[in-house]
């Protein structure tokens, strides 16, 4: 069977956010069980989970998590890096060994800076030196895949139940202030770990349920900006499209939505005509980066989430608050288990985005 | 009322219409059957000239001078559509004396036979309108001028 | 709420009555019938003598139209004396009816000039109401002959007619050409030739000197047998009602454009009044069907309140004998152009780049189109075509005229 | 044997059971095929000038004519068929080169037909264009790189101009001439009515059409026939016509017969005189040239109106297109060797230019990889056939489709490829004012309409099928698309796979 990144594979989905508004580091149990109810969503070929403020110690650097399949994998990767960053911390991985997880990698993770030498050669900034490096990492290094690459966040993924991934990886020992978790049902993959979501580049790490039916629409507009579409998945895509949108062309979260779960022209001719103009602007420029097709996604990014419907609402995704606490899930349920005590719990409409962010001033 | 309207920058003068017309009311099943081998009487005609054509049917005018004319009570109104009673007609042609259109003829049985827009047949839609190819020939609501 | 009256009962008179319920559905309209018919299409009298049409099919309107018209009709009543002062009209019964309006619509009665011994003649009959009609056909027997004083429209009509039962019919008018009132003398011929083709027999420029018997003596001597005469020699102005009421009248009840009389409130229409001729300008008694009913529609109209007038009366004439037809129309007068063929004559008469007449005799095809130019005095430049070898049709005129009754809703 | 007797292509049949003689097919034909014969009192057809455009056929009233293939042939050889022999015998008749009109008829490979386009099945919805709103506006024109912003923050929304289609359908060039003013004026409404664009051809703007002004792209060829500033200004956008798929690297000649009244009126050329556009603009012989003249028709536009360069698929279509795509363009028009048009040499019609579906794909792949393919929309034409061939057109990378065959064949047109007569018996490709006025604009723009608004509900369907529910997500959708039949390296040039993969 073929994996992703040879073909494309759909998969259903559930997924699954917390936030604290105040900045405050909650563990990744609540998180983890609050997959639980929303098994049926999920076959076991695939669970993951993105925290953010986990590493508060080494904020300033990139945290690489890295699937090898072998050692010799793991000394060309490293050779690889070592080549263009300070390596300052190189480790296993902390895992609890269980039944339900199987066929496990070598799993490390690697603190880096990007070499200033070739930074200042190359005249980009290091985000894009980053970004660049695991794409060719994830493209060119046999058995090496590059599942996280931000600055104190980190995503852990596998093939599995995502509650026993979460187990799998003792997500309980972590802190973060926003947590995101995916289950997954895709349909016809052998499972590999690296399919599995969410899928992270850089900062940004996307958990998404749904299919989406402008994929290869999408897929070959970002590839012609530098992007290699290597797994063929949606959540790849997309987190693509965020990247070049937030990243690279500095548009805001709203209109990165208003550009991917673009209101209809029907909308946009009844809004206020300096409004009509900027959406419509938006997505007469950005029309490759609509997305069709069902989808609820939740994006991660230092200092918040933002999650999205596609613009039919062909997916459900609900949201809860308490106190601080923002909670964001497929189910109800879900919510209801991370905090049963949950208010204001609403279903956003389609096109319309949820962002939470942590209060100014509380990261720094 | 919907009225027979033609437009004459559209009239190819293919005289469809009038075969159309001598066949809707011929009351016969087929087209072939009404019309093959037979002088026809249709109740509009292909006028024109070197240059233009265009067909002319009873404009049912809203004060119509034939009805005023009829000597014999033959014409008359219905619901604003100009009729012939082909019982009363004998035949005198005193309303195509005063047509200023000539919109009336005599058939065959020497009685004067004229547009009843199709009411008075299964058509419907005026036969000649329904066939014309080229949108010549309407039927619409049109106001008085 | 008006009280109307009409006097007459026949084309004038329905046209009366659709003008006074155009504009007023109320009012109260008597109708005083002489004959004791509902109105009936007159000139299908010699119809009815071949059986092409019967009494019921020759009613002018549906059954129901004076019910339908709220019409209160008198029969077999005729008025003797009109009051314009107190407005009432005094009937034969001697009943007296008074009125807000009135109509006289009194039509015209036969003349006959005189003859010496006339009125010992068995079997004499004239030829203008139903029934007239009734009881000639009656008196006719195959074997019948006919002798008809008058070659003029009614006479030939009426031989017409009776041909359909016997053979044996001639005709005999002081003129020395049939239909002289329409036609001239060689365009008579014409028509003579195909009446004489029909086994009519003419005896013309001759009239009756005098009666024996069942015999006419003519003028010239001729001796002419007959079982049945009929007088059609010609009809009179019925105008007594107005002219002793003090009505100005010249040969017939005079009338101005709105069909009002001299009298006030009272209005006159059909063949007991004369009006101008627009294709000469002159003053004519036009006893024509639809000439009477465009004046009785008028004088209704402005009974009623109503604003109407009817201006372009002209004498016009379709008639057909034995399937030869021929329509005239305006004076015969002006400069003539003529296109005769084997069957057919056409003959115009212009004036001023006008049409002022015309006669057709044999193709009458869409002869309307002239009849509009005539009336509507349309310059014959501005026509696109006058082509007198052609049939008329819609491409005789304008473009513009064209436009406007094609795509457009015309009166 | 001097000028060989060629048996006609056609046979009329009447059936005498039928025929009223009402002299509708004597009336209708202006090649003077029917006539009544007075003395038998019947209808008698010369066939020999039977084109087979079926209007006698489509107007008898009893149904009793037919038109089939003249049954006379020569003995049967693959190599050389009846067509073939004849159009030799033609030649040795007449030592000329032979004219023929329309697209290409010869039987090569119609990709679009070995595409079949995929459905959402369980793992997505497929959306009900009924219930669901679903979009087709496509704007085409150059998008910038990067968003600006002003002192406040907000986005800058000045854009460089852009044309906004309802449907990615348009009129592609026909030009005032070549067909009717009532053909012009039909394209020109429904145009307007649909909220698409037609385009003007090579032979300038009739002055009743500026009306239409919002809804035209006025084209400039090699002739510069009734180009003037007013001209340039008068439309939504303006198209260098460098090429036609139905001819690449030859002109035009419309001749002299033709130009008459306001035909030469809006050329701007005498009447009576022949119309040649030359094989290339004589002001462009590179693609520095051509850079030139974009930029002198934006000079002369004020820059307010989208520049489309059109040109014909031919083997290095790639390279050409990337080439334009940074001449300052803003809308590539690629033009398939199955296009139409009035009048082309035989020879060059059917044998020169390439499919319109493998142009199409390398343009897009290459566009894309060089990284420009947002500086320019990308327009195809040369035989779009239906909805489903927009649909693929879209997948495969297009911004939107031209039509122009489809588009007579709505008017009337039975593709009886002989448009080069001038005695179009429709009123499409005449400029004889009785044969002109057999198109009812009235009708022919809303026959024009019905089609486009059909093709739309079918897009609609086709789009909902897949779970797309607006057109710029299929655009490029590849992954949409599967080939069936087609070789590895088709396959690979159309960046599809094939079914069942």
């Amino acid at each position: 069977m073929k994996k992703e990144g040879q073909i494309r594979i759909p998969s259903g989905c559930a997924i699954s956010a917390m936030i604290s508004k105040e900045g405050t580091r909650m563990s990744g149990e609540k998180i983890i069980e609050s997959m639980i109810p929303m098994h049926d969503r999920s076959n076991g070929l695939g669970g993951g989970f993105a925290a953010y403020g986990i590493y508060p110690k080494f904020k300033d650097l990139y945290a690489f998590h890295i699937f090898f399949d072998d050692k010799v994998a793991k000394e060309e990767c490293e050779k690889f890096l070592k080549d263009r960053f300070e390596v300052v911390l190189s480790e296993v991985i902390p895992i609890h060994k269980i039944p339900e997880i199987t066929d496990v990698p070598l799993i490390y993770r690697y603190f880096v800076a990007p070499l200033q030498s070739v930074l200042a050669r190359l005249q980009i900034d290091e985000n894009e030196y980053v970004a660049r490096n695991v794409m060719t990492i994830n493209t060119h290094l046999d058995g090496t895949y590059v599942f996280s690459c931000g600055k104190n966040m980190g995503t852990f993924k596998a093939v599995g139940f995502p509650e026993d991934v979460g187990r799998f990886y003792k997500l309980d020992e972590y802190e973060g202030y926003a947590w995101t978790a995916h289950g997954r049902y895709p349909t016809n993959t052998p499972g590999w770990w690296g399919g599995a979501h969410p899928f992270a580049l850089l900062d940004y790490s996307v958990v998404h349920n749904g299919e989406i039916s402008s994929y290869d629409a999408n897929s070959r507009v970002v590839e012609m900006y530098g992007y290699k579409c290597n797994l063929q998945t949606d959540t790849e895509v997309i987190t693509y499209i965020a990247d070049y949108l937030l990243r690279k062309q500095g548009v805001t979260l709203e209109e990165m939505a208003s550009i991917v779960s673009a209101p209809f022209w029907s909308t946009i001719e009844k809004k206020s005509p300096k409004e009509a103009e900027q959406l419509s602007y938006l997505r007469k420029v950005y029309s490759g980066m609509l997305i069709t097709g069902p989808f609820s996604i939740i994006l991660g990014f230092t200092g918040g989430i933002m999650a999205l419907n596609d613009r039919l609402k062909l997916r459900s995704m609900v949201v809860g608050e308490k106190d601080d606490k923002v909670y964001i899930a497929s189910e109800e349920a879900a919510i209801r288990v991370m905090e049963p005590e949950a208010q204001n719990i609403w279903s956003p409409r389609g096109g319309e985005p949820v962002i939470v962010k942590v209060k100014e001033g509380v990261l720094t | 009322m919907k009225r027979v309207f033609v437009k004459e920058e559209w009239c190819l003068g293919c005289h469809l219409c009038e075969y159309n017309c001598a066949y809707a009311n011929s009351g016969l099943s087929s087209m072939v059957k009404a019309l093959q081998g037979k002088p026809i009487f249709p109740r509009i005609h292909v006028n024109g000239n070197d240059s233009v054509t265009f067909a002319v049917s009873c404009r049912h005018c809203t004060d119509p001078l034939c009805v005023k004319s009829c000597i014999s009570g033959a014409l008359h109104r219905e619901n604003g559509v100009v009729c012939i009673d082909k019982n009363k007609c004998v035949g005198c042609l005193t309303c195509m004396l005063v047509c200023p259109y000539g919109a009336l003829v005599q058939d065959e049985t020497g009685t004067v036979t004229k547009c009843e827009l199709c009411t008075k047949n299964s058509c419907g839609t005026p036969a000649c309108v329904a066939g014309c190819p080229n949108n010549a020939i309407v039927f619409e609501e049109r106001c008085e001028e | 709420m008006s009280r109307y009256v009409i006097v007459g009962n026949g084309t004038a008179a329905i046209g009366c009555v659709e003008g006074i319920r155009f504009v007023d559905p109320l009012g109260k309209i008597t109708v005083l019938s002489k004959e004791n018919h509902p109105a009936y299409c007159r000139p299908l009298i010699s119809y009815f003598l071949e059986d092409k049409t019967d009494p019921k099919k020759m009613l002018y309107r549906a059954e129901t139209f004076y019910e339908d018209n709220g019409c209160e009709v008198l029969y077999n009543v005729s008025a003797t004396a009109l009051d314009p002062e107190t407005k009432t009209l005094t009937l034969d019964s001697g009943d007296t009816l008074s009125y807000d309006k009135i109509c006289v619509a009194t039509g015209s009665s036969p003349f006959v000039p005189p003859m010496e011994n006339l009125e010992n003649v068995k079997n004499r009959f004239s030829f203008l109401t139903l029934d007239d009609a009734k009881a000639l056909k009656k008196a006719v027997k195959p074997s019948s002959r006919v002798l008809i004083i008058g070659a003029g429209l009614i006479g030939l009509k009426c031989a017409e007619g009776l041909r359909a039962i016997t053979k044996n019919i001639t005709v005999c008018d002081l003129a020395d050409h049939v239909l002289s009132s329409i036609l001239d003398a060689k365009d008579a011929a014409f028509v003579q030739k195909h009446l004489e083709a029909n086994d009519l027999k003419f005896t013309l420029h001759n009239s009756v000197a005098k009666f024996k018997g069942n015999t006419a003596i003519m003028q010239n001597g001729d001796e002419i047998p007959f079982d049945i005469l009929v007088t059609a020699v010609g009809v009179r102005a019925n105008w007594g009602l107005v002219k002793d009421a003090g009505g100005a009248c010249g040969r017939a009840i005079t009338v101005n454009e709105k069909m009002e009389t001299s009298l006030e409130d009272v209005y006159a229409a059909g063949d007991c009044t004369e009006s101008t001729d627009i294709s000469d300008s002159l003053i004519k008694v036009m006893a024509l069907m639809p000439n009477a009913y465009m004046q009785g529609y008028t004088a209704g109209i402005n009974m009623a309140g109503g604003e109407k007038v009817f201006d372009n009366a002209i004498p016009m004439n379709s008639i057909g004998f034995f399937g030869l037809h021929m329509m005239t129309a305006g004076s015969r007068k002006g400069q003539m152009k003529t296109d005769i063929q084997k069957d057919s004559i056409k003959r115009f008469y212009k004036e001023d780049g006008k049409l002022i007449g015309f006669v057709l005799i044999g193709d009458v095809q869409n002869a309307g189109v002239y009849t509009n130019i005539l009336r509507n005095q349309i310059p014959i430049k501005s026509l696109s075509e006058f082509n007198i070898k052609k049939s008329p049709s819609m491409a005789t005129y304008d473009e513009e005229f064209r436009r406007k009754t094609l795509e457009s809703v015309v009166k | 044997m001097n000028n060989m007797y060629i048996s006609p292509d056609y046979e009329v049949i009447r059936n005498m059971s039928r025929c009223i003689t009402c002299r509708v097919c004597e009336r209708q034909c202006a090649n003077e095929v029917h006539s009544f014969d007075p003395d038998g009192n019947v209808m008698i057809s010369d066939e020999s000038k039977c084109v087979n455009c079926k209007r006698c056929v489509s107007l008898c009233p009893t149904h009793a004519l037919k038109i089939v293939k003249n049954e006379d042939t020569l003995r049967e050889n693959a190599n050389w068929q009846d067509a073939t022999i004849k159009e030799i015998y033609k030649q040795a008749n007449s030592g000329g080169v032979l004219l023929s009109s329309m697209g290409n008829p010869k039987p090569l490979p119609v990709y679009w037909d070995k595409i079949l386009i995929n459905a959402s099945q369980v793992t997505n919805p497929p959306i009900d264009p009924l219930r669901e709103p679903m979009e087709t506006r496509v704007f085409l024109g150059k998008k910038p790189d990067h968003i600006e912003r002003d002192e406040n923050g907000k986005i800058k929304t000045d854009l460089a101009p852009q044309l906004e289609l309802s449907v990615p359908i348009m009129f592609s060039a026909m030009s005032y001439g070549s067909i009717s003013y009532n053909a012009h004026k039909s394209l020109a409404t429904a145009a307007k009515e649909l909220g698409i664009y037609y385009n003007t051809g090579e032979g300038g703007l009739h002055e009743d059409f500026y009306v239409y002004g919002e809804n035209t792209i006025v084209q400039v060829a090699s002739g510069r026939f009734g180009v003037h500033e007013d001209y340039l200004n008068a439309g939504a956008a303006i198209e260098i016509k460098m090429g036609q798929g139905a001819k690449p690297g030859i002109g035009g000649h419309l001749p002299g017969a033709k130009i008459v009244g306001d035909v030469s009126k809006t050329r701007m050329i005498p009447e009576g005189s022949d119309a040649i556009s030359p094989a290339p603009h004589h002001d462009i012989y590179s693609i520095e040239d051509l850079r030139q003249l974009v930029f002198s028709l934006k000079e002369a536009s004020q820059y307010k109106k989208p520049v489309i360069v059109k040109v014909a698929a031919v083997h290095n279509i790639a390279a050409i297109a990337s080439g334009i795509a940074r001449s300052g363009a803003d809308i590539i028009a690629i033009d398939g060797f199955r296009g139409g048009t009035g009048a082309a040499p035989t020879r060059i019609r059917d044998n020169v230019g390439i499919p319109i579906e493998l142009a199409l794909a390398s343009v897009d792949q290459r566009l894309r990889e060089e990284g420009i393919r947002n500086n320019v929309s990308l327009v195809v034409g040369g035989s779009i056939r239906s909805a489903a061939d927009v649909v693929k057109a879209i997948a495969l990378g297009a911004d939107a489709c031209y039509i122009a065959t489809a588009a007579v064949l709505a008017l009337g047109c039975h593709l009886c490829r002989t448009c080069q007569t001038g005695k179009c018996n429709w009123g499409i490709a005449t400029q004889r004012p009785e044969l002109v006025k057999r198109l009812n604009p009235e009708i022919g723009s809303q026959r024009l309409v019905n089609l486009i608004t059909a093709w739309k509900h079918e897009i609609k369907e086709l789009m909902g099928g897949m779970g797309i529910n607006s057109i710029e997500a299929l655009r490029g959708n590849r992954l949409m698309l599967r080939g069936v039949g087609l070789t590895g390296k088709e396959l690979e040039i159309l960046g599809i796979s094939h079914a069942g993969e």
